[in-house]
């Protein structure tokens, strides 16, 4: 059962070493689509098997706390979403310290879980920062996103929550989103001197800082 | 305190500032133990990931394994079906139990108390040596399929976890009275390393670190998953947050998992132990953020997907790391020999931090 | 000018000869009791806790601790780069001499001690060990590494304020023999003497004298120097190989000495247990038969060793208890062995104290957690030097009204349990009154007497 | 003659240690040679049958004022106290007091040896157990002819310590 059969050759595993610049050749080039995080109905690979009706998930979620929300910040409220039914808000990036604290004074949700970022390299606005939020009085969860571009600063919600403090700083450390008002934005996983970002879709799996490894290690990097 | 300090649960380094005895300030160095487990995630089925998933905690791998697996059949789905549900419950459940072993025996023997650790050794042997047999591995036991188990409990499985369950509460009382009225144990663990409620809450600490600060909650009764809303059990709550009600808290939460395995124990649904899922997994695209209870804290599984064999994008949230954030707040004004102990009683697996 | 030295020297000889013969027995034999000691420990430990211990060497690990010499003797002798060689030398050996001279003064049996009942016994033997302080400090100053530095510090401080605390508690039992002298000491809890232990009388200050020379010995909850985890092995770090062994053979040195100061001040020395009671005489055949219990032990196991090696060996040791039983019961049966009753039997009942004395450390070591440090300074200067000091008072009050009523022996019983009651009183006022002193002040602001 | 030697050979470790205690750089080892020197005396006691006396010199001086010594050398942090020269321009002042002091023992010595029956004091080999008890002499002077004094003492003893607490309490 471990195996599964490798009819589809994953495009993954990459036949020659391919130049980091190119995206993982992951033959479907999302397509571009202005809201949802995901490419609304990308062309299935050429598989054997029929290809299914792209099954679509995203409802547009419209409850009194979306339209209590789309009241007070209208513009800055892109999106809003559900996902398996999980909420999801799409918010503008530049307004998210002033969301973050109406969201935990005012709705309540008090706790940030989990602060991360996924790389879209495909779209201009590139990066999701996102953020898991879950209040304890109403014993809910609420996903926000903001995009943001390569270079763009996003403002830091650590004067909201302190436990953003780290896990913004990992997500620097992966991505390479500056998040402005960060106490000490710096690496917090990998050495200081590390070139890089890993957790980008361009820098690919086998990249190591080949600078950073014969500097410090004294080897050719791979060996 | 350098990384290969013998007290510090693995490679962390910590640097203090001191005055004297007491401590002024300390910032946490870590990284050491970095694998980039998320990178591998993007190029790996989720099949072949499920691996990966046990050796970030390593001490709690069933319960990480079990959200990864709930996480990619909430992406499919896909309901795992009964009789799986209450074999996982149970397996996770020992594996806290075996966890906050550990965890008691090392937090004893860095303040000094030399015998609890073989008791909680002894104890935790029982328990791995249960995982054994129903699958083969004892730590890293990559227990759970995505979709339902893979291995049918068996034969003697309930009778094992029963001979467990019944002698595990004479031996908790062991660890009491050699812990808990002990003068010298609570002169050591009272007042020290004091986090309030509100600070908890605003560190993002979860897990019974938070629940010895006073708040009552725990995503096995707030979200249940897997077969936990079948069972009664209570959550046990602090209430200053300090070392010793930490302690507390998690004594009497190794108590309430007994209590769980054993009504889980009595009556294991027959059935099918795996849903229909086919070899090769193309969940629809879309994303799903899904936490559960370990050991630790809450462990949650932010999962996007491309409609690929593969995941687009897996991020963990490790309750360790964010938990270890705490530590700053709770060393400051102590001395140099508490922060050994305010170390061991956030229980911090280093995998699981640095991932 | 040769010949002087000469006669001085022979003219030292006939007059020293028995403690100079007496001195290099006790040198000598004292490494492999110590060895076996610490074998005892692990053994014990072990089985506190559910496992087994050395097994390897020899049946039953009985060789262990040889092979620890060995190894220890072998190891390498690092010294650290630009430490001071006079002083690195210097402390271990001061530390290991100190130990052994506060053993001269001691008397295992009423013949058998090695400084001929010099007048100032106990004194002596307080004094002597309150030198191996010194092989601490220089020990952590030489190895000049800041860690080792602090742990010297802190183990020197605890070992002083302790000093005070169990010195109290031996005054408190002095008041009664009057004399420091230990024979006399000894003869004053016989039948001749007051015929009850002192520790019947002086509860009290042997609870402080046994805290305290926990303490004093850095050992089980006061065991902070060294097992502090960031300094590591405190002043021990930087020794290695066989300077180390020095240090630790001085440690258990002081322990057994502590131990025997217990004894001969509290348990009652070399006496059988109510030696003053006639009717009480059939004790005398408990050394025996506790040989012979041993013995039947060696025996049954023996079939069950591996090796045919070891079952010899365990068959050897169980000939060896026999004898030893035989040996403890001649002079109670055999009228013209009466003489040799107190030798024989006062050694066996002096090594069983100590026995139980050192088996009571080892415990406490297995059970319970450790002190921070400055919970263990005030430990003991808040709580055990007041203590004492107020139980020397009670005391001396107690005797002089002991002597207003002429109560002798078993009757100072009425005058003394009063006051010990008094002392323990005392204390729990002591206690709580550190509870509230605690409760106010934050436990961030923990008053720590030797900070840094 | 075993005494004699006996003498002789705590003598001279005493003058040896002290001459060398003063001429080390290093502070520590001045520090030992000082124990040493102590512990000299107190043998020099006990051959004087002064067991008490020998017994409280250890445990008052080694074991208590040299552990002091000890701890503040530990403290101080040693490299300043290397850098200054230690002997600056006293060297000549101190040979000076020196010779006076020789010149008085000297005299003491000479005037001495006339008086009749004076002289140095002969040690007899007396037998042990014919020698009143050392300690028990010390405690009846102590207690009964002195016993005033031995209170003020102990006063002054108390007020001083009072005060070391008292000055240490303000400084944390």
């Amino acid at each position: 059962m471990a195996d599964e059969p490798k009819e589809p050759k994953p495009p993954q595993v990459p036949t020659g070493d391919k130049p980091a610049s190119s995206t993982p050749a992951v033959s479907t080039p999302p397509a571009k689509s202005a809201d949802a995080s995901a490419p609304a109905a990308p062309p299935k690979p050429a598989a054997p098997a029929a290809p299914k009706p792209p099954v679509v998930l995203q409802t547009p979620l419209a409850n009194e706390f979306v339209t209590r929300f789309r009241a007070k910040f209208g513009a800055a409220l892109l999106d809003a979403i559900e996902d398996r039914k999980q909420a999801i808000l799409v918010v503008e990036c530049v307004r998210l310290v002033e969301i973050a604290l109406h969201l935990r004074d005012e709705e309540k949700f008090d706790m940030l879980a989990d602060l991360t970022a996924v790389d879209w390299p495909k779209r201009e606005k590139r990066f999701d920062v996102v953020l898991d939020l879950y209040s304890f009085p109403k014993n809910e969860r609420l996903r926000l996103k903001a995009h943001a571009e390569d270079a763009e600063e996003v403002p830091s919600v650590v004067s909201v929550w302190p436990t953003a403090n780290w896990q913004e700083r990992e997500v620097f450390d992966m991505f390479g989103i500056v998040f402005s008002g960060h106490p000490n934005l710096k690496r917090i996983l990998l050495p200081d001197e590390w070139q890089g970002y890993p957790l980008r879709k361009d820098y690919d799996i086998l990249q190591q800082d080949t600078a950073w490894v014969r500097e410090n290690l004294g080897i050719e990097s791979g060996q | 305190m350098g990384p290969q300090h013998p007290s510090t649960h693995g490679v962390l380094r910590v640097k203090l500032k001191l005055d004297g005895e007491r401590v002024i300030g300390s910032e946490c160095i870590i990284g050491y133990l970095h694998r980039g487990v998320e990178k591998i995630a993007e190029n790996r089925t989720y099949q072949q990931f499920a691996p990966y998933v046990d050796r970030m905690d390593y001490v709690a791998a069933v319960s990480s394994g079990l959200g990864y697996c709930e996480a990619v059949e909430k992406l499919l789905l896909v309901e795992a079906p009964p009789r799986a549900r209450v074999i996982r419950t149970i397996l996770t459940e020992l594996q806290r139990i075996a966890s906050h072993l550990l965890w008691l025996g090392t937090h004893a023997l860095d303040i000094g108390a030399l015998t609890p650790l073989f008791y909680c050794f002894r104890e935790r042997e029982e328990i791995l040596k249960i995982f054994e047999k129903y699958c083969g591995a004892r730590l890293t036991t990559h227990a759970f399929r995505i979709g339902g188990l893979q291995y049918e409990a068996y034969d003697t499985f309930e009778r094992d976890v029963e001979r467990f369950c019944k002698d595990f509460e004479s031996r908790i009382l062991e660890y009491e009275t050699l812990l808990t009225q002990n003068r010298i144990w609570i002169g050591r663990t009272k007042g020290v390393g004091i986090l309030t409620a509100a600070d908890a809450i605003a560190f993002g600490v979860t897990g019974p670190v938070l629940r010895a600060s006073g708040v009552k909650w725990d995503i096995r009764k707030a979200a249940p998953y897997a077969a936990y809303d079948q069972y009664k059990f209570e959550i046990p709550v602090g209430t200053i947050g300090d070392t010793y009600d930490r302690y507390l808290v998690r004594m009497e939460e190794m108590r309430q998992s007994r209590l769980i395995c054993l009504q889980a124990v009595e009556n294991i649904p027959a059935g099918p132990i795996m849903a229909k899922v086919g070899k090769v997994l193309k969940p629809p695209p879309g994303e799903v953020y899904h936490a559960i209870e370990a050991p630790k804290g809450e462990i949650g599984y932010y999962i996007v997907s491309d409609g690929t064999v593969m995941p687009y994008r897996v991020h963990i949230r490790p309750p360790s790391f964010i938990n270890l954030q705490a530590f700053d707040r709770m060393v400051r004004g102590h001395l140099v020999a508490d922060v050994v102990a305010i170390i061991g009683t956030i229980d911090i697996v280093l995998g699981e931090v640095d991932r | 000018m040769m010949n002087a030295i000469l006669q001085a020297t022979l003219e030292f000889l006939k007059l020293y000869w028995a403690p100079l013969l007496c001195g290099v027995a006790i040198v000598a034999i004292l490494p492999l009791i110590v060895g076996y000691i610490v074998l005892v420990e692990r053994k014990l430990m072990a089985d506190m806790q559910a496992r087994l211990g050395p097994m390897r060497v020899g049946p039953h690990g009985l060789l262990q601790p040889i092979a620890d010499a060995l190894k220890l003797l072998i190891k390498e002798d690092i010294i650290p780069d630009n430490a001071d060689k006079l002083v690195f030398w210097l402390a271990p050996v001061l530390s290991v001499g100190a130990a052994l001279l506060a053993l001269a003064g001691l008397a295992i049996g009423p013949a058998f001690q090695i400084a001929q009942d010099i007048n100032i016994g106990i004194l002596f033997v307080v004094g002597i060990s309150a030198l191996g302080i010194f092989g601490i400090v220089l020990g952590g100053w030489a190895s000049n590494s800041h860690y080792s530095l602090m742990g010297a510090l802190r183990s020197s401080a605890q070992l002083v304020s302790y000093e005070t605390a169990a010195g109290m508690a031996l005054v408190s039992a002095l008041l009664f023999t009057g004399t420091l002298n230990v024979k006399s000491i000894v003869l004053a809890q016989s039948k001749d003497g007051e015929g009850i232990w002192f520790v019947m009388l002086a509860p009290v200050a042997f609870f402080t004298y046994l805290v305290a020379s926990i303490a004093e010995t850095n050992r089980a909850p006061f065991d902070l120097p060294e097992a502090e985890s960031e300094l590591v092995a405190g002043y021990m770090t930087e020794f290695s190989g066989f300077r180390w062994s020095l240090y630790f053979l001085a440690e258990y040195t002081n322990m057994i000495v502590v131990a025997s100061v217990a004894t001969t001040l509290f348990l009652g020395g070399w006496l059988r247990p109510f030696a003053s009671v006639p009717w009480l005489n059939f004790l005398d055949f408990v050394p025996t038969l506790l040989m012979a219990g041993v013995g039947a032990y060696c025996i049954v196991r023996a079939p069950k060793q591996p090796a045919r090696v070891q079952q010899l060996f365990m068959l050897a040791v169980a000939g060896l208890c026999f004898v030893v039983g035989l040996a403890l019961l001649a002079p109670v049966l055999v009228p013209v062995a009466k003489p040799f009753y107190a030798g024989i039997h006062g050694g066996f009942w002096f090594i069983f104290k100590v026995s139980l004395y050192i088996y009571f450390f080892m415990w406490l070591r297995f059970t319970i957690p450790r002190y921070r440090f400055d919970q263990l300074m005030r430990l003991g200067w808040h709580f055990l030097i007041p203590l004492s000091i107020i139980n020397v008072l009670l005391v001396g009050v107690a005797l002089i009204a002991g002597a207003y009523f002429n109560l002798k022996g078993w009757g100072l019983l009425l005058v003394t349990t009063p006051a010990a009651v008094i002392a323990l009183v005392v204390a729990l006022l002591i206690l709580n009154a550190e509870k509230e002193r605690n409760a106010r002040q934050n436990q961030t602001a923990a008053s720590d007497f030797y900070a840094g | 003659m075993l005494d004699k030697v006996l003498f002789y050979f705590f003598a001279a470790i005493a003058v040896a240690s002290a001459v060398l205690m003063v001429t080390r750089r290093n502070v520590v080892h001045s520090a030992i040679f000082l124990i040493t020197a102590l512990l000299a005396t107190a043998g020099i006691f006990l051959q004087l049958r002064a067991e008490f006396l020998f017994i409280v010199q250890i445990i008052l001086y080694v074991g208590g004022i040299m552990v002091l010594f000890v701890f503040v050398i530990m403290l101080v942090n040693l490299d300043v106290a290397l850098q200054q020269i230690q002997f600056a321009r006293q060297k000549w002042v101190a040979l000076l007091v020196a010779l006076a002091l020789a010149a008085q023992v000297g005299f003491m010595f000479w005037t001495s040896g006339k008086m009749a029956g004076q002289g140095l004091p002969v040690l007899t080999a007396v037998a042990a157990n014919r020698l009143l008890a050392n300690s028990e002499t010390v405690a009846h002077s102590l207690f009964e002819s002195y016993l005033l004094p031995f209170e003020i003492a102990s006063v002054l003893l108390l007020v001083a310590m009072i005060g070391a607490v008292v000055m240490a309490k303000k400084r944390t």
